[in-house]
């Protein structure tokens, strides 16, 4: 508080010369989507606080209102032809973060939609405080994209996680469970991630990562640090993005949190960690390229077969889709080992792709046998197309797309990173991605056969209502748009993969 | 329309599935099938213009639409066709109004199913008309998903078992698939401008170290065994083909595994003549193990269903025995067969479900004496075993005799292994054929109705192929000869192309007939 | 021997032994007020290594606030008996104390071809910060870490929400419901 | 020694296979319609293409000699690079004669059947699977080149499976039908591997440029390999040794269907294809040999098979072996006029004796067991006589035409100084006439030994009008010939060639031989069956077990059963159940559990303890940091 | 001053190891808690030593950075454990496993 009216008064008054510490000229126009989700963050709370019975409704417009305000001041950025660097050189303006944000700020913004819904359903489940959580975690990730500082990536990064935290835990026994193993093993790696960021300044006497790639390529220090400066911020992104072996939390918080939480962390924190690592693995040790790429190599064969194989033996629902963002997130790394241009155009896509299918798996998810006690067992999902074939053809759309079948973009997500990674040369690890996802596909295909092979027992329901359904079928719609002109995205693309350094 | 031609029967059948859609649950089941029968028909009509518009002479890719489409990684939409495709497209688009009419006694999710059987069309003609790697694949790819459906769906008892089966056992085929397209992507990228075009691919593999384009050519060739299927990576057949639907099987037999052979053709040869060639001795003999094993082993069934599905492993055989003898007369053969193997096989499991219908019984021991009670079913029946027994008259014999004879020129023994297969299939089909419909009847299959004017029409004009075919089979073979003859160049250029000894053409033009 | 050299050698050695115990204590108490020693000695070498500001910091901030709370929650909980230290998980403990070694050698490893075990920090230190350490560490926070600065603001009005969202009451009483609604799969069980 | 004829196009050639394909469809689709007059419609037909075949054969025969060919091109069959065969049609000397054969006995028979089918419902079906045999019959002998031949040779087959299983529903008859079809279709693979060898040597199936370029072509042993191959198809549709197990089976067929398919017809196929193609053959000359030795073999063991029959219609099958059997000696010594000839008197006198015998059965109310007939002479004379007279025919009693055809084969096994050939077939000549005479006796003379054979009747004009005119062509047909190099012989021979006439005894002195063998056979058979001095019982029970042997075929096929047919079931089954069930798919799901194996083991490492989690991650970091320490 | 700054730094990894191991072993989530500060402790050594090694004030503000976290993260992570403790009336991490497999 006391920091943002310090500033508030910078802003009005601007800073006199002869001040003790003289403050550099402000540019606030690339930070404004950060500062539109805190301030409608903040309003959310006060409302939440002030307002005696705050309803859902006005929760969600705050929200939405910040979110779109946070989307537009990004998009606004698309052509900044401003200085590339701000704020004292710690946040870079660049089509990269810009394209992140509007992918994040769109995931909260079904999070939004989803959580309502279920709110709406079961009030005990997620309080008021879910709104403003949200809106600060995606200010963290949108921070965290852009961050041009290591010590920025990590308060960023301890923004999103504490925000996560907290919305881990707001359902119920399960939930606390989720958040506590989420959050003790946060810490830890966080401890690895800082000291990550320690070696890096010990490396090179400085956290930016404009001035560590300079450093590192004046070869003016040791390398050594340097590597292990790399080894340990692997640790910390790894943990983020859930690669294996650093994956065990995934399972049970995904099962644990509340869906429509899970919707937006996984899809959300992987966009974020991700783009986050390109940026300071792409650019900040580039020199050492030839240095990490066998690490995110071997990360990615793990992470690959831990989660296809896994994720073939779950009976939860949840959790089987926890594995399997265990696998994609190994392919998204098959897809950085090539470390050129392609490679991260294809890891962009894969991450976007993987945002809409995940976004809407979970999102089905939530609607499904939505009054028995294991909601998202593999037995509720017995006969569910002929329970409701609406929410069935949904989840089967966003399988398949996980699967990586065609017509879905999951598949164009999939061949691209697997090209990249074969120009690269990368021959044993493109195997073992094809490999990987046909287990992967047999794990997928154990539900489907649930939803059109079995009979449904029992009297469950599925909860049918329109506007989740709808936002599903938006979703669903992308997914197979996306798949069948791929264009529309990688278009975009194209023009955003270029890292200012 | 007439330079989008192409894409417009790949696609027509998802007009339908839209309009279904559109049509939400107010759609009767009467009004899908209708819906679906309009656009089967409808796709088989353009069709039959695309046939119209086909230059037979013409041995490159016709009619062909060329569309960047994901220019990161050089992808684009490329579709053509040439004489080994023309029939291939016919076919399906032949076979799926019928099989529509075949199903016309569905009765669950009426809807669902006619929508996987729409996709299902677009997937194979799209795959059979891709010119692009990647799109190829794509199509390969989206074939699963609505067979799967149909089998897992409205198939047998352990129908869930072998849908999953064929799903994962094709899946895994085309994951090396996958991988050598994408190695090869990644080599053409490093000579040139990346590309899945295969007529650009079949110059950058040429320039491929040998060792390398072998194990390419392995690659691709799994997926296609998988789905041909070869020996012995058949397995998956018989359990699909016995739990499918009638339809499904009818398409799966018909179609679906021409796609493994058209593959073969289209890419193994063309991408890697080197390995092809190096190849050939070592697939023939599979081939020729196949055909033998698929006969000896349908020897064996009680179950009809997978008596015709081990037939469909046999003649198989004889396609891919066709297609790596590399004479002219062989491929040819090879081509004309999977044609021909479609219509006869799908008309055997038209007509094995309409007994099941009227029976419930695949068992063959639980059958006997139909020929008193339906004597025109079982009629058909006999024509349609004897079109698969070869003879000659019927569309069955030609390809097999140009297999023979066009392997002659390559390997007398396999050759004479292949035609003992002939012996074995009278033996099986007929066998089968005498416990279905001769013997003393069962008292509860008395009073069974004999063919319906629905089975008529649909039984009428398949069967009425299997005689043209086999009295003319020209008609398929000017189309088809071009095409084949430059592939078999393209292979083989040293090789002799034509089992005809040199000097004897003459005598071969001038001599028929006088 | 120098002074600052003896100061290390009599610290360090405190520090690493305090952390042990912080380790072996039986009670959670003891091993808090253990840290809390630990932390004293880490601030030493804050001076050691001329930041004196930090070792304020350290001091308030951790041995005050930071460690304080955790006492408080530990009365709090009523949780400051002893513990049950029995290892059921297999290997648990031998893998750790092998993989920390494991560890502390790759760190030496790195830090020996990084730095040298020899080199000392260059002198002229004090000449950087004429106004005091403090006021340097505020022009450098203010000057380049202003926006760093900001953010931990971000940081710490979340951390609030969060404490607000977790104590409140009814989040049990959501938990108490559910555990008549959902029943515990299987008990506990040793693999 | 063929000197290539000159051809001439003949437009109206297709007519002949056209009409009874018509017929064929018409009866198809219409047969329950149409009733009785179905046979009718079929009868016209095929004589119908009787008489184009007579007109057509007429021209030929105005023409001179060297130009006796006439071909038709309907259309293109095949054409795949340069390997071209045509839908052909050819008829000469050789062909004219089978048309005429077939399409004029076929012609009686359809007669003959109209009666004899009258009370069955299916005959709709009858009529049109006879038609389409005479169709298929005629591409076979029509066609111009080998493909067209073996579509007539597959698709006669197909008829033979369609009437002998007619009554399907005793399950015997669909047995032997398709144990005929497949037998025949062993033969049939092993020919069609000999057309893919024609291809790939000439490069055409056509006939004129093969026989024209064989000589200079062929090598000695591509041609034996070529003509065996030929000639395995003509064991097959022949029923020649080893092939020979399916024809007494194919008995169960409608009497009239044995007549025209199993006697007259069909199974001369071979016959005419060994002929057809003997330039192959005498390139070979191995080729010949071997054809003489099988059917010198053939028509000894057909004729002891005979001899222990009860079964007048499986009397008749084994004779019709053992006289085919003598065709292939005719043509084994390159005396294909004498083989030709045999081939039309044979069909004549054995379609008339198993006409007659159809007589009997029907007289008898299906009865076929010799031993409860006797006496029927008297009941249905003309049934009697006509028969006899194919009997003597066939025995060799001159002047009836078996007599000329069986006189002139012994005459030329003489003069070409095959002795031991001019003795078997002596032998075999007197064992014809032994089961021949066997049969007459226990069917016609002695007295009624059972109900049905005092009221056997005679049957009625429609039957007997044609058993009536096969007996006087038999009659006469000696007339076509009274020597070797008679008038047939003078029309084959721009098809076949001359024979080169060697010297030996004279021909009176043959003839003498040849019926005093006959003569005296028979004699031997009154003695034994007619006189009543002898017990035959008793006598046959002396030749135990020999007897039973020879009834049972010398137990060939149980034989084949236990060599061929159990063991090839038993690796079917092992193959079925055991290879691909367990081991191959047991290897494919083997994958697959190994797979599952392994991901449910690796699930155990989620074991829920936070600590577990932490530890597997801190393992993680130090392996990377490891890494780091080696890249230092 | 004459310590090597490896010294420091071996020091720092030192207790960072400790507390690794604390974090491993401990079953109490209090302790397990208070281990990941001995570890986030190590770290601002680490930098501070750098910040000397450098001899630039960057290090001691990073420092001071994480020790704001440091805070923070103590606020968040206490309120966790207190729920934890109210739905189990237990702050041992083991019995926390209805999740797993």
């Amino acid at each position: 508080m006391i920091a943002l009216l310090a500033h508030l008064s910078q802003v009005i008054a601007p800073p006199v010369v002869e001040a003790p510490i003289p403050t550099p000229e402000l540019v606030f126009q690339p930070i404004l989507p950060e500062i539109a989700l805190c301030v409608a963050g903040i309003v959310g709370m006060l409302y939440e606080a002030f307002a005696r019975r705050g309803t859902r409704s006005v929760h969600m417009a705050i929200a939405m209102i910040g979110l779109f305000a946070a989307g537009l001041a990004a998009v606004r950025l698309w052509n900044w032809d401003g200085v590339p660097f701000v704020m004292g050189d710690t946040v870079a303006v660049d089509r990269f973060s810009v394209l992140a944000t509007v992918v994040l700020v769109l995931v909260a913004a079904f999070a939004c939609i989803f959580a309502t819904h279920e709110a709406g359903r079961r009030p005990s489940s997620l309080r008021g405080e879910f709104y403003p959580l949200v809106l600060f975690a995606t200010a963290g990730m949108t921070l965290i994209v852009a961050a041009n500082d290591l010590i920025v990536v990590f308060l960023a990064l301890e923004i999103l996680s504490l925000a996560l935290y907290v919305l881990t835990g707001m359902g119920g026994r399960r939930s606390n469970e989720a958040a506590v193993k989420y959050f003790l093993l946060g810490a830890f790696s966080s401890a690895f991630f800082l000291y990550g960021v320690a070696m890096a300044y010990g490396a090179t006497g400085s956290t930016k990562i404009t001035s560590i790639v300079a450093a590192l390529a004046g070869q003016t220090t040791s390398p050594s640090l340097a590597l292990l400066a790399m080894g340990l911020l692997v640790i910390g992104f790894g943990f983020k993005v859930s690669a294996a072996p650093f994956h065990m939390w995934t399972p049970d918080v995904y099962q644990g949190a509340p869906t429509p939480v899970v919707a937006f962390m996984s899809a959300a924190t992987k966009v974020a960690a991700f783009f986050a690592l390109m940026r300071v693995f792409d650019v900040a040790l580039q020199p050492l390229t030839l240095d990490w790429t066998p690490v995110a190599y071997g990360l990615a064969v793990v992470s690959v077969l831990v989660g296809a194989l896994l994720a073939a033996t779950q009976r939860d629902v949840k959790r089987m889709l926890a594995y399997s963002s265990v696998a994609h997130a190994g392919f998204i790394l098959a897809g950085l080992t090539s470390a050129n241009a392609t490679g991260i155009r294809a890891a962009m896509f894969y991450l976007i792709a993987y945002s809409v299918m995940t976004v809407g798996a979970f999102g089905v998810t939530m609607l499904v046998a939505t009054k028995t006690a294991e909601p998202s067992s593999y037995d509720s999902y017995e006969g569910l197309a002929a329970r409701s074939p609406g929410l069935a053809a949904l989840m089967t759309v966003f399988l398949l797309s996980l699967a990586g079948i065609p017509p879905t973009v999951g598949f164009i997500a999939k061949l691209s990173v697997f090209s990249s990674a074969a120009v690269a040369g990368n021959w044993p690890l493109v195997l073992v991605c094809v490999l990987a996802s046909v287990i992967a596909a047999y794990a997928y295909l154990r539900v489907i056969v649930r939803m059109y092979f079995r009979e449904p027992h029992g009297e469950t329901s599925d909860d049918t209502s329109l506007v989740p359904q709808l936002a599903g079928l938006v979703l669903a719609v992308t997914v197979v748009v996306l798949g069948v002109f791929p264009r529309l995205l990688s278009g975009i693309i194209e023009r955003a993969s270029i890292l200012r350094w | 329309m007439s330079e989008h031609l192409l894409s417009v029967v790949i696609f027509l059948p998802l007009l339908g599935v839209v309009g279904l859609l559109m049509g939400g649950r107010q759609v009767s089941d009467a009004g899908a099938r209708w819906i679906t029968m309009m656009a089967t028909l409808a796709t088989f009509a353009v069709s039959l213009t695309v046939l119209q518009r086909f230059v037979a002479a013409d041995p490159g890719f016709q009619l062909v639409e060329q569309a960047s489409w994901l220019p990161g990684i050089g992808l684009q939409y490329l579709v053509g066709i040439d004489g080994i495709s023309l029939w291939l497209v016919l076919l399906t688009t032949f076979l799926f109004p019928i099989s529509v009419l075949a199903s016309w006694k569905v009765g669950t999710d009426v809807r669902r199913y006619m929508i996987a059987m729409l996709v299902l069309e677009t997937a194979v003609l799209g795959s059979f008309l891709a010119l692009d790697l990647i799109v190829f694949f794509i199509f390969f790819e989206a074939i699963l998903v609505p067979m799967y459906l149909l089998i897992g769906g409205w198939g047998g008892e352990r129908r869930v078992y072998a849908a999953v089966k064929f799903f994962v056992y094709t899946m895994a085929g085309s994951a090396f698939l996958l991988l050598a397209i994408i190695f090869l992507y990644a080599k053409a990228s490093g000579v040139g401008a990346g590309t899945f075009d295969v007529r650009v691919l079949a110059d950058t593999a040429a320039t491929l170290p040998v060792e390398t384009a072998r194990w390419l050519f392995l690659a691709f060739f799994v997926a296609f065994a998988v789905k041909v299927p070869l020996f012995p990576l058949h397995t998956w057949l018989p359990d699909a083909h016995t739990e499918a639907p009638t339809a499904g099987s009818v398409l799966l037999a018909g179609v679906l595994l021409k796609v493994g052979a058209y593959g073969l053709i289209r890419f193994n040869m063309a991408l890697f003549p080197e390995a092809s060639k190096h190849f050939a001795m070592a697939v023939s003999v599979l081939a020729v193990i196949g055909i033998v094993y698929g006969a000896i082993c349908a020897l064996s069934q009680r179950d009809v269903k997978r008596l015709v599905a081990y037939s469909s492993v046999s003649h198989l055989g004889f396609v891919v025995l066709g297609l790596f003898a590399f004479t002219e007369q062989a491929v040819t053969g090879g081509v004309l067969q999977m044609v021909n193997h479609g219509l006869a096989t799908g008309a055997l499991f038209l007509l094995v479900g309409m007994i099941y219908e009227r029976t419930h019984t695949r068992e063959l021991d639980e059958m006997g004496g139909l020929a008193g009670v339906m004597p025109w079913l079982l009629g058909f029946f006999l024509f349609a075993v004897f079109a698969s027994v070869g003879l000659p008259g019927l569309n069955g014999f030609i390809g097999e005799f140009l297999v023979i004879v066009g392997t002659f020129a390559v390997s007398h023994w396999l050759a004479v292994c292949a035609a003992s297969a002939i012996v074995l299939g009278a033996i099986y089909l007929l066998w089968s054929y005498q416990r279905v419909a001769f013997g003393p009847l069962r008292d509860e299959h008395r009073g069974l109705p004999d063919v319906s004017i629905r089975e008529v029409a649909l039984l009428a004009p398949v069967l009425a192929l299997l005689l043209a075919f086999g009295v003319y089979p020209k008609a398929l073979t000017t189309a088809i000869d071009p095409a084949t003859k430059q592939v078999v160049e393209r292979v083989a250029p040293d090789h002799a192309t034509s089992v005809l000894p040199a000097g004897t053409e003459q005598a071969a033009n001038t001599g028929g007939g006088g | 021997m120098p002074l600052d050299n003896v100061v290390f050698w009599v610290f360090a050695p405190i520090a690493i032994a305090s952390a042990v115990g912080m380790l072996v204590m039986r009670n959670v108490v003891h091993a808090a007020l253990f840290l809390i020693v630990n932390f004293g000695c880490i601030a030493v070498m804050y001076l050691l290594l001329d930041a004196p500001f930090l070792f304020a910091v350290q001091i308030v901030v951790y041995a005050g606030a930071i460690m304080v709370l955790f006492l408080f929650v530990i009365m709090l909980l009523g949780v400051d008996r002893d513990d049950v230290r029995t290892e059921r998980l297999f290997l648990q403990r031998p893998l750790a104390i092998v993989l920390a070694v494991g560890f502390v050698a790759e760190i030496s490893v790195a830090v020996r071809a990084g730095v040298g075990f020899a080199t000392l920090a260059p002198a002229g230190f004090e000449q950087l910060q004429p106004a005091g350490n403090a006021q340097a560490v505020a022009e450098v926070l203010f000057r380049d870490y202003f926006f760093p600065f900001e953010v931990t603001s971000i940081l710490l009005i979340v951390a609030a929400i969060a404490a607000m969202v977790l104590a409140q009451r009814n989040v049990r009483a959501v938990t108490q419901a559910e555990l008549d609604t959902v029943a515990d799969p299987d008990p506990v069980v040793a693999p | 020694m063929v000197e290539t004829l000159r051809s001439h196009d003949v437009a109206a050639l297709w007519v002949i296979p056209a009409l009874p394909l018509a017929a064929a469809f018409v009866n198809l689709f219409l047969g329950k319609r149409l009733g009785r007059w179905s046979g009718v419609i079929a009868t016209l037909a095929v004589i119908g293409s009787f008489a184009v075949s007579v007109s057509l054969v007429g021209d030929l025969l105005s023409r001179p000699a060297d130009e006796r060919l006439a071909l038709q091109h309907l259309f293109d069959w095949i054409s795949v690079g340069g390997f071209r065969v045509g839908a052909d049609l050819r008829l000469d000397a050789l062909s004219a004669t089978m048309i005429l054969v077939v399409t004029g006995i076929g012609s009686l028979i359809h007669l003959y059947s109209i009666n004899y089918m009258a009370h069955d419902e299916r005959r709709g079906r009858y009529f049109s699977y006879l038609n389409l045999f005479v169709f298929f019959m005629l591409m076979l002998v029509l066609g111009a080149n080998y493909l067209v031949l073996y579509l007539g040779w597959e698709g006669v087959g197909l008829c033979s499976f369609l009437l002998i299983g007619f009554w399907f529903d005793k399950p015997g008859n669909a047995e032997a039908a398709k144990k005929a079809f497949i037998t025949t279709r062993i033969g049939d693979t092993l020919m069609l591997i000999g057309l893919a060898l024609l291809v790939f040597t000439f490069g055409t199936l056509d006939f004129e440029p093969i026989f024209g370029s064989a000589a200079s072509v062929l090598t000695k042993d591509s041609a034996t390999v070529i003509a065996l191959l030929l000639f395995a198809g003509a064991i097959g549709k022949s029923a020649q040794l080893p092939l020979q197990v399916w024809l007494p089976d194919a008995m169960a067929g409608p009497t009239p269907v044995s007549a025209l398919i199993h006697a007259a017809t069909m199974v001369t196929a071979g016959v005419y294809l060994v002929i057809r193609s003997h330039v192959l053959f005498e390139v070979s000359g191995v080729a010949l040999t071997v054809v003489l030795v099988i059917g010198v073999a053939t028509a000894l063991f057909a004729a002891t098979c005979a001899i222990a029959q009860y079964d007048i219609k499986r009397v008749l099958a084994y004779s019709t072996i053992s006289q085919l059997g003598y065709m292939f000696i005719a043509v084994g010594m390159r005396a294909y006029a004498v083989a030709m000839f045999f081939l039309v008197a044979h069909a004549f006198y054995k379609a008339l004796m198993f006409l007659g015998a159809g007589s009997v059965i029907h007289g008898m109310d299906g009865e076929q067991d010799m031993r409860s007939m006797g006496g029927l002479r008297r009941a249905m004379p003309i049934t009697f006589v006509t028969f006899m007279i194919g009997a003597l025919a066939q025995a060799g009693i001159p002047p009836l035409a078996g007599f000329f055809a069986k006189d002139a084969l012994l005459e030329v096994a003489q003069h070409s100084g095959r002795g031991v050939v001019y003795v078997l077939a002596t032998i075999a000549a007197f064992l014809t006439a032994f089961y021949l005479g066997r049969m007459l006796i226990m069917t016609f003379f002695g007295t009624p030994r059972s109900e049905a054979a005092e009221h056997a009747h005679e049957s009625s004009p429609e039957m007997w009008v044609p058993l009536a005119i096969l007996a006087g062509g038999v009659a006469i047909g000696g007339v076509l010939e009274l020597s070797p190099d008679g008038r047939l012989a003078g029309y084959l021979e721009p098809v076949v060639g001359v024979l080169d006439d060697g010297s030996g005894l004279a021909f009176l002195a043959l003839a003498g031989i040849a019926v005093a063998v006959a003569v005296v056979s028979l004699a031997v058979t009154w003695w034994i069956y007619g006189s009543g001095k002898v017990d035959p019982v008793a006598f046959r029970a002396r030749l135990e077990p020999m007897a039973t042997a020879a009834q049972h075929g010398w137990y060939v096929d149980r034989a084949y059963d236990v060599v061929f047919i159990q063991p090839a079931k038993a690796l079917a089954r092992m193959t079925g159940d055991v290879v691909d069930a367990k081991v191959i798919d047991g290897a494919v799901n083997g994958v697959a559990g190994l797979v599952k194996r392994v991901a449910s083991g690796g699930r155990l490492v989620q074991t829920g303890f936070v600590r577990t989690y932490a530890l597997v991650l801190f393992v993680g970091a130090v392996l990377v940091l490891g890494y780091v320490g080696v890249r230092v | 001053m004459r310590t090597p700054i490896a010294y420091f730094l071996l020091l720092a990894g030192l207790l960072f190891a400790m507390g690794t191991v604390g974090v491993l072993i401990n079953r109490n989530a209090l302790r397990i808690f208070m281990s990941v500060e001995l570890q986030l402790n190590a770290v601002n050594l680490t930098l501070v030593a750098f910040a000397r090694m450098h001899g630039d004030l960057t290090g001691q503000v990073l420092a001071f950075f994480s020790m704001v976290v440091a805070a923070a993260e103590v606020v968040v992570g206490l309120a966790i454990i207190v729920t934890i403790y109210r739905s189990r009336r237990s702050v041992d991490v083991d019995d926390v496993r209805e999740m797993r497999w």
